[in-house]
């Protein structure tokens, strides 16, 4: 069970708590109708399904009900950080040391 | 009568015999053994049979790394379980225990045949044949395969016991209660922490349980245990024992399975079986040991061959001689230590045959001096023996070269191949093991979560160093934890650490191709197996695990992954590492499924949701159906009806004068704020802005790929707030959408959302005389067809009560829906059916439900659409609000196949054969003379008898269904074929004239 | 290769086994080859075998970063079944269906498929009309699926509790005779040592980094830790890796990757005859040969390629199991494993062209690939071929998500009114 | 009351009685205003229970409050609240039926609620409280005193909840 820090409450609470909603930072056109079919696909299943560092949302559903944003990495499951609705991305290299998004076998 | 029990001996209590049987027959241990140590006590070594050649078996080892001694147990009625291991499991009052794999008996088992024909059972060999005639691998090879495979037999009857579970929060967990685990837990104890330090066994204490002989700290070995046990429980430490660390999970943390009544002579009532606890801690000190390999020979799998430290165990812990006399036969000092208190013991020790060509030469002294004969450089090539061991051969082996045989006579072999560091617990971490060529040994790496090894599982042997070890890594928990660490480790006398070698199966002068050298006991995996499997080009251990089942039995590989590595590496010609090591899953042990499900079970699998209303239904006869979570009245049968009877009735029932229904289980959402008209207008398709205070208006609810996703009327109570409702199975679903659009996309919004699902219990009341029914009831409200027309919404009170008063129907006859605080749901639904007596009032179920919307061609989410359905598809194109910019799935619903021709319509379905009932999910076709697969053009989504119309209706999802209006389509059954026109999906009431009463 | 018969098999037992030689050969890669087949899985090497053997082109090599039926192949819970709804889906499982009959015999290697049924456990109205229709859906379509009522539903699985005051009470089944299990291993290493026979280069422990393309787009081969290596066509099917390995092509997917746990009980003699399936409760389970309980579990709800796991989802897993079938409640877990799958916003599969000339995808099966493995090779392997879809596999495109003409076998069940 | 107090295996399990409670949301802007006019401090703290003017406010989520008064005292919120909503616009929503409310207590109620909370309930000090998960079923759980925990669980989940209580009761009378 993971443990998740709610960016919201200030605490590190366990995975039960939480419902996963998907990747971050796809935001919703502002106009739709003006989107062509392409671009449509895009923002509604094209995902980076990143192995390494990826940037998703959860929602604090069983505890504040906010939705948040986390940067975690994908085989070691381990959250690098959460963040607020509405932040922009962090620097996870900055944070971290490792560089975000990428790929297998590479440093 | 026992005569391998030395009186006063071990950790066993001599003064509290316990009986048990086994196979029927009665014996004696004593409090404190384990079932295999009452049997050794007893002389009984024959414990089992092998899974594919079901050679007999006897206990290899005293732990839960034990391959053979695998029992079916038995307390009581429904109380069984395969496959125990006979090593752990304590001897107890009412406890049945039976071999298991065999046929008839133990001693004679016609499945040995298998045994016999070996050489046909090579690994894989199922892979290869069983092919032909192409028929009997169902008929006749699988069965047989199956047949004789699998150990013991499953339970039959359901587990009565209960389980149980806890989650705990601490600092400082210690998997393992030897000395490194106690070191560790008093290093963290002392320093303040919070710590639970967990063994497996029955006792805390580890490999220290089998040598009394150790001193520490200047006290015998066990005296200082009994008061570190002390100073643990006098600081506050939890110390369990019988409890196994199953799992190694994310965050640190740690699934432990306590065993909790399965030693007790008599459960207490209410107390579990096992517990289940999901430790969290801050930091994890695992310190779980090293275990013994076997070595591999032919015949080395007779009952009375057995590890070294497993005979030492029985004998120093539980006062058992495992027999007369002994051979040992070794890669390490520490089966020489095995024999030396053996031989003292009284045991008669016939000779040590060690591999090693260099032995210490104090052990070699010690050894003569004990009258045993020592062969160094020396080999086994076979063993004798049919229900347990009688001889063994050895050979000297000088340069390669295995030279001639000698057969020593003895009852029991002690084998020794050394030890390997337990990191079962590490690997589930993904931490990452490192191979150690000097010591052919893995150690832990690099590691991922906050977790420390101490002791042998570093491979450090010996009491000193794990008892120094067990400080260091207490001290480095406590650091971490931001304590400060006084413990030091005491001094250690009588220590006897030994070194040895690690070796593959061992040379033979033999044909090695018939060798019976067995790598898995239990999986009956031989080493020309596993060389068999490189051969056919098994590079990997995992392909070598998966083609010969090597480590995949119950022990988990905990006996037979190192030497299969070993032997795999020499076949391949590479180092170990190169060859790689399968990955250790969890669970350590298998794990009760009672323990994993623990509460959850029964009633308390899940949540069993029921209105305020529910109580009055039940005691009134209704039938009850499943919906999600909630339970609700399906129809309330009256004398002897069936459900047909009981609904028809109900819907005349209703259409006539009047009928009452629990709607509670509806999601209610309140939208509150000054933008709320603004949210509705963005998730709802419909237009909001022009619906007045007071009005509602049916709502549809898409996802952004234009497909319907929910529905249900929503009032406006005032400027800025809305009574939403939902379906009963979408309420949470529909919620969360809100809250992302909310909180993600347009947290400039000012509106909040609150569920209110449970705060109202809502009556239904329907039909002609519904006005009738309420009106008396009602308080501050005029509910007159002008005062208050179709689709109103008001506050006001009803029987007393304060409420929420919509006028809406769902049954196409005048209908109100009245909320009421959830409590009084049933003090509402009885001043209704007070009030409606003189007019018959009917109460009615889902069913009836269903019949009266479909009679007016009301969809019900989910059930006339499937997830692919859009508005229009569904006949709602009404009810999207065309001059709003934008509403969430308007641009989905632009998406070249939503507006192509041909997409499947809802219609309504007569059958030419009034009587004829269509199955819902009915396929439908236009030629029904086609071949299979014939072209469907939709399916049948609703179908009832419709005791008002005289006849039976359905809705249906079509082709280019709008355009098909009387056209005749068929409904091929698997007996006939109906025919059916297609119609509109109104049925009754067409020009809606009745919800205007 | 060794043809593999009762014969050779006691000719080898009289010799030690001795005899037999590499199922299939360690190979370094070649310069340039026709096909490259990225991911050794059973569909990859399948697809490799159906390559040489139906289309004659036999200068092809499947490239693994790992072991040969290392991935989601090996770790899966063997169900075989293709009661599917909707036209496309079920006609898509059951040409693998009619694969799987004689694939022993085609292969020369015992698969062990065993047609012991597939029965899905209704448990309320909604399950009940939902099953149904698939039923008159497949009767149509010419796929076995009968409705068993509760009695029947026990009398074809005893272990079943049928008690109508259970929590999730037995409406009634769907069953499948003709669906099953088979030894998920023997596919791959049956496929591997087929397509090697035919002259096909299997190469593992070689990473592919990227697909290399040319300047007019299409693809000219791959970048691998061993070298680029030429290839006229190149095909992706690698589970659990596509996303990254088609992105290096310009290609975006519509896929997340999540872990799927699964988990084996002790051995125990036949007591569990069939494949039975409880989407309601979600429990899944079988008995393997070797005696072991196959429990499916359920994918955690956030992308990850670790294959951990955690335990509330085991817990919730073996609860169902409990529930379903009481009698298992002293059973014991003996190991459980993780794989990764890939899933697409319709729970349905891609196979086909991309928009990169030359360059083919095998990817989105979700949880259930395996059973799919030699129709889904059999159709890549036309796919590749022909460089144009089979008909079966047509409507299984990646354009799909653009037209919004889903094949959505989630949405058609899952829906609760 | 709906369920029978019992006390056993050192707990005691209870049924509190009805209170008039509101879920309240107002942003920051908003909060003082509304704060004002229910004569009781709003904390953005989540998981800090505020109490004034006979009332009691739970923070549990950046905008969110879970409001209760004594029984009577529904009126008088939902005026103060409405006097100020144009100035100070928020969502107070009753939800005094939605709920019904457990207390459990005693010197083992920590091993009772730790069959089913997650959480680390030592972070979690007397007055203190935070919406949560209980077994699979959500609560808004407030620590009243060390050994006291008070559940408010939705309605038709209670039985539910309470056959979990009740069967832990007896596994803890049972000593093992």
């Amino acid at each position: 069970m993971l443990l998740i820090h709610c960016p919201y409450c200030g605490e590190t609470l366990p995975e039960t708590e939480f419902a996963y909603a998907g990747e971050a930072h796809i935001a919703r056109p502002e106009n739709p109708s003006e989107q062509t079919d392409a671009e449509w696909v895009e923002y509604l299943f094209m995902r980076s399904n990143v192995k390494g560092v990826h940037f998703e949302r959860w929602r604090h559903i069983h505890g504040c009900g906010r939705f948040f944003n986390a940067a975690r990495h994908t085989v070691t499951d381990k959250f690098l950080t959460t963040y607020k609705a509405g932040e922009p991305r962090p620097d996870i290299e900055a944070l971290t040391g490792i560089k975000a998004g990428v790929k297998e076998g590479e440093k | 009568m026992s005569t391998y029990r030395i009186q006063g001996r071990g950790r066993v209590n001599h003064s509290e015999p316990v009986y048990f049987t086994f196979d029927g027959k009665t014996y004696t241990g004593l409090r404190g053994d384990t079932v295999a140590s009452a049997l050794l006590a007893n002389g009984v070594h024959l414990m089992g049979r092998s899974f594919k050649y079901h050679r007999p078996r006897g206990a290899v080892s005293a732990g839960s790394d034990e391959p053979n001694a695998l029992l079916g147990t038995r307390r009581g009625k429904g109380q069984f379980e395969p496959n125990t291991r006979a090593t752990l499991q304590e001897v107890r009052g009412n406890l049945e225990t039976t071999s298991q794999n065999k046929l008839p008996s133990l001693k004679f088992d016609i499945g040995a045949i298998n045994d016999a024909s070996y050489m046909m059972f090579s690994a894989g060999f199922y892979y290869k044949t069983f092919m032909w005639p192409k028929s009997f691998w169902d008929k006749v090879y699988e069965p047989f395969i199956r047949a004789a495979a699998g150990l013991g037999v499953a339970p039959s009857e359901e587990d009565p016991d209960d389980y149980a579970a806890r989650y705990v929060h601490i600092d400082l967990l210690v998997v393992g209660g030897g000395v490194a685990g106690i070191m560790a837990a008093l290093t963290g104890a002392r320093a303040g922490a919070k710590v639970v330090l967990v063994d497996e066994t029955a006792e805390m204490g580890g490999a220290l349980l089998s040598e009394p002989a150790v001193t520490i700290g200047g006290m015998a070995g066990w005296d200082w245990l009994a008061a570190a046990l002390e100073e643990l429980e006098s600081l506050g430490v939890q110390v369990m024992t019988r409890t196994t660390a199953i799992g190694y999970y994310h965050e640190n943390m740690v699934g432990l399975v306590q065993r909790v009544s399965d030693h007790l002579d008599h459960v207490p009532e209410g107390a579990p079986r096992e517990r289940l606890w999901r430790v969290r801690a801050k930091q994890v000190v695992l310190a779980q040991g090293a275990l013994e390999k076997p070595l591999v020979f032919d015949g080395n799998d007779r009952p009375g061959v057995m590890l070294a430290s497993a005979a030492q165990t029985y004998l120093n812990r539980y006062g058992v001689k495992v027999g007369s006399r002994a051979v040992v036969v070794t890669t390490h000092d520490s089966a020489w230590y095995a024999a030396f208190d053996l031989a003292e013991a009284g045991i008669s020790v016939a000779a040590i045959a060690d591999i090693r060509p260099k032995i210490d030469a104090e052990l070699v002294s010690k050894a003569r001096a004990l009258g045993i004969e020592v062969l160094p450089s020396h080999t086994v090539i076979t063993t004798r023996g049919r229900l347990r061991v009688k001889s063994v051969s050895v050979a000297p082996v000088s340069n390669g070269a295995v030279g001639t045989s000698r057969v020593i006579p003895c009852d029991v072999v002690l084998m020794s191949g050394g030890w390997t560091p337990s990191l079962h617990l590490f690997s589930h971490t993904q931490g990452k093991l490192k191979w150690d060529a000097e010591a052919q040994v893995y150690l832990p790496d690099v590691k991922t979560e906050e977790v420390e090894i101490a002791g042998a599982g570093r491979g450090l042997w010996g009491y000193g160093a794990a008892l120094e070890d067990g400080v260091v890594a207490g001290r480095t928990a406590v650091k971490a934890l931001g304590l400060r660490a006084t413990a030091r480790a005491p001094g250690v006398g009588v220590d006897r650490p030994g070194t040895g070698i690690m070796v593959k199966d061992l040379p033979t002068n033999g044909d090695p191709g018939k060798a019976r050298a067995f790598v898995d006991f239990q999986n009956d995996v031989t080493a020309k197996d596993i060389r068999l499997a490189v051969r056919e080009g098994m590079r990997s251990i995992e392909h070598v695990k998966r083609y010969t089942t090597n480590g995949m039995a119950t022990d988990q590989g905990k006996m037979s992954n190192m030497n299969g590595l070993m032997i795999a590496s020499d076949a391949l010609g590479k180092a170990p590492p190169q060859v790689g090591l399968t990955t250790f899953r969890p669970p350590y042990t298998p794990t009760t499924f009672g323990a994993l499900a623990n509460y959850v079970r029964g009633h308390q699998f899940e949540v069993t949701r029921k209105t305020a209303i529910d109580s009055w239904a039940e005691e009134n006869g209704a039938v009850f159906e499943p919906v999600s979570q909630w339970r609700r009245a399906w129809y309330f049968p009256k004398d002897g009806e069936d459900m047909a009877a009981a609904v028809a009735r109900e819907c005349a029932a209703t259409r006539k004068s009047v009928g009452i229904f629990d709607a509670s289980t509806l999601g209610k959402i309140e939208v509150v704020g000054p933008d709320a008209v603004e949210f509705m207008n963005r998730t709802y398709t419909n237009p909001w802005t022009k619906l007045a205070p007071g009005r509602t208006r049916y709502g549809l609810l898409l996802g952004e790929d234009g497909y319907i996703r929910d529905d249900g009327v929503i009032g406006r109570l005032s400027q800025d707030r809305f009574h939403v409702t939902t379906t009963t199975g979408g309420a949470a679903r529909v919620l969360n959408m809100m809250e992302d659009y909310l909180q993600t996309e347009w947290p400039d919004l000012k509106v909040w959302l609150t569920s209110t699902t449970e705060q109202w219990a809502t009556v239904a009341v329907n039909g002609p005389n519904a006005r009738k029914v309420l009106e008396p009831l009602v308080e501050g409200l005029d509910i007159s067809n002008e005062a208050f027309p179709h689709m109103s919404i008001a506050e006001c009170t009803v029987a007393g009560l304060p409420a929420r008063l919509f006028r809406l129907s769902f049954t196409g006859e005048l209908g109100f829906e009245i909320n009421v605080p959830a409590s009084k749901g049933r003090v509402l639904w009885e001043a209704l059916m007070k009030s409606g007596a003189e007019y018959d009032i009917c109460p009615y179920g889902t069913e009836t439900m269903h019949v009266l919307r479909a009679e007016k061609g009301y969809i019900i989410v989910g059930q006339d659409t499937d997830g692919t359905v859009t508005p229009g598809d569904a006949g709602l194109d009404w009810a999207l609000g065309k001059k709003k910019p934008d509403f969430i799935g308007m641009r989905g619903l632009k998406r070249p196949d939503l507006v192509a021709s041909g997409r499947r319509q809802l219609v309504g379905l007569l059958t030419s054969d009034p009587k004829v009932k269509l199955e819902e999910g009915a396929q439908i076709v236009l030629d029904p003379n086609q071949p299979k697969p014939m072209k469907m053009v939709g399916w049948v989504t609703s179908s009832y008898y419709s005791a008002t119309l005289g006849r039976t209706i359905a809705m249906a999802l079509i082709e280019g269904g709008f355009d098909k209006m009387n056209d005749t389509v068929y409904i091929p059954m698997p007996d006939k074929t109906i025919t059916a026109k297609i119609t509109g999906t109104v049925f009754y009431d067409p020009e809606g004239e009745k919800v205007k009463l | 290769m060794t043809k593999f018969s009762a014969l050779s098999l006691v000719k080898n037992a009289l010799t030690g086994h001795k005899g037999w030689t590499e199922q299939w050969p360690e190979c370094e890669p070649k310069k340039e080859y026709d096909v490259i087949i990225v991911g050794a899985g059973g569909h990859g090497l399948g697809a490799a075998y159906y390559l040489a053997k139906e289309h004659g082109i036999t200068n092809v090599a499947v490239i693994d970063k790992g072991w040969l039926g290392g991935g989601n192949t090996g770790r899966n819970t063997t169900i075989i079944r293709s009661n599917y709804l909707y036209d496309e889906s079920a006609r898509l499982f059951d040409h693998a269906v009619d694969m799987w009959q004689g694939l022993s015999q085609e292969l020369n290697y015992n698969v062990m498929y065993s047609n012991r049924g597939c029965l899905m456990l209704a448990h309320n109205v909604h399950d009940v009309q939902s099953f149904q229709r698939h039923i008159h859906a497949n009767r149509l379509n010419g796929v076995d699926n009968r409705w068993l009522t509760p009695e029947e539903c026990k009398e074809y699985c005893p272990p079943v509790n049928i008690d109508k005051n259970a929590r999730y009470p037995v409406m009634g089944g769907a069953l499948q005779e003709r669906a099953g299990t088979a030894r998920h291993d023997a596919v791959a290493w049956g496929y591997a040592r087929g397509a090697a026979a035919r002259g096909v280069d299997i190469i593992q422990n070689c990473m592919v980094r990227a697909i290399r393309r040319g300047p007019d787009g299409a693809v000219m081969g791959v970048e691998t830790d061993r070298g680029f290596i030429k290839a006229k066509k190149v095909a992706v099917s690698a589970s659990g890796h596509n996303t990254m390995v088609m992105e290096t092509a310009g290609v975006r997917l519509p896929l997340e990757s999540m872990p799927l746990q699964a988990l084996v009980s002790e051995p125990v003699k036949p007591c569990f005859p069939c494949v039975v399936m409880s989407n309601a409760v979600h429990a899944y389970c079988s008995q393997s040969d070797k005696g072991e309980l196959v429990i499916g579990s359920g994918t955690d709800q956030y992308v990850s390629y670790s294959q951990r796991g955690g335990l509330p989802l085991i817990e919730h897993t073996i609860a169902a199991i409990s529930e379903v079938f009481p009698i298992f409640n002293r059973m014991r877990m003996l190991r459980k494993w993780g794989g990764i799958t890939d899933n697409t916003p319709d729970r349905s599969p891609i196979i086909g062209k991309t928009p990169v000339k030359n360059l083919y995808v095998n990817c989105g099966w979700g949880t259930g690939g395996f059973k799919a493995t030699p129709g889904s090779a059999h159709l890549l392997a036309y796919t590749v071929a022909k460089d144009e879809p089979h008909p079966i596999n047509a409507p299984f495109s990646l354009e799909r998500f653009t037209t919004g003409r889903l094949i959505d076998e989630a949405a058609a069940a899952a829906v609760a009114h | 009351m709906t369920f029978d107090k019992k006390t056993a295996g050192g707990v005691t399990i209870e049924e509190l009685p009805a209170e008039a409670r509101f879920s309240l949301r107002v942003r920051d802007g908003e909060r003082a205003a509304v704060a004002g006019a229910l004569g009781l401090e709003l904390t953005d703290t989540v998981g800090v229970m505020t109490s004034g003017s006979g009332r009691k406010a739970l923070c549990l989520g950046p905008d969110e409050w879970v409001l209760s008064g004594a029984p009577g005292d529904a009126a008088a919120i939902t005026a103060a609240c409405a006097g100020v909503y144009d100035a100070a616009p928020h969502s107070l929503v009753e939800i005094s039926e939605r709920e019904i409310f457990i207390r459990a207590s005693g010197p083992a109620v920590e091993a009772l609620m730790a069959t089913g909370v997650a959480r680390d309930l030592s972070r979690i000090g007397p007055g203190q409280g935070a919406r949560t998960v209980f077994d699979g079923t959500p609560v808004v759980l407030v620590r009243e005193k060390t050994d006291s925990f008070r559940l408010n669980v939705w309605r038709s989940f209670a039985p539910h909840l309470l056959g979990h209580l009740f069967h832990v009761q007896k596994e803890l009378a049972s000593g093992l």
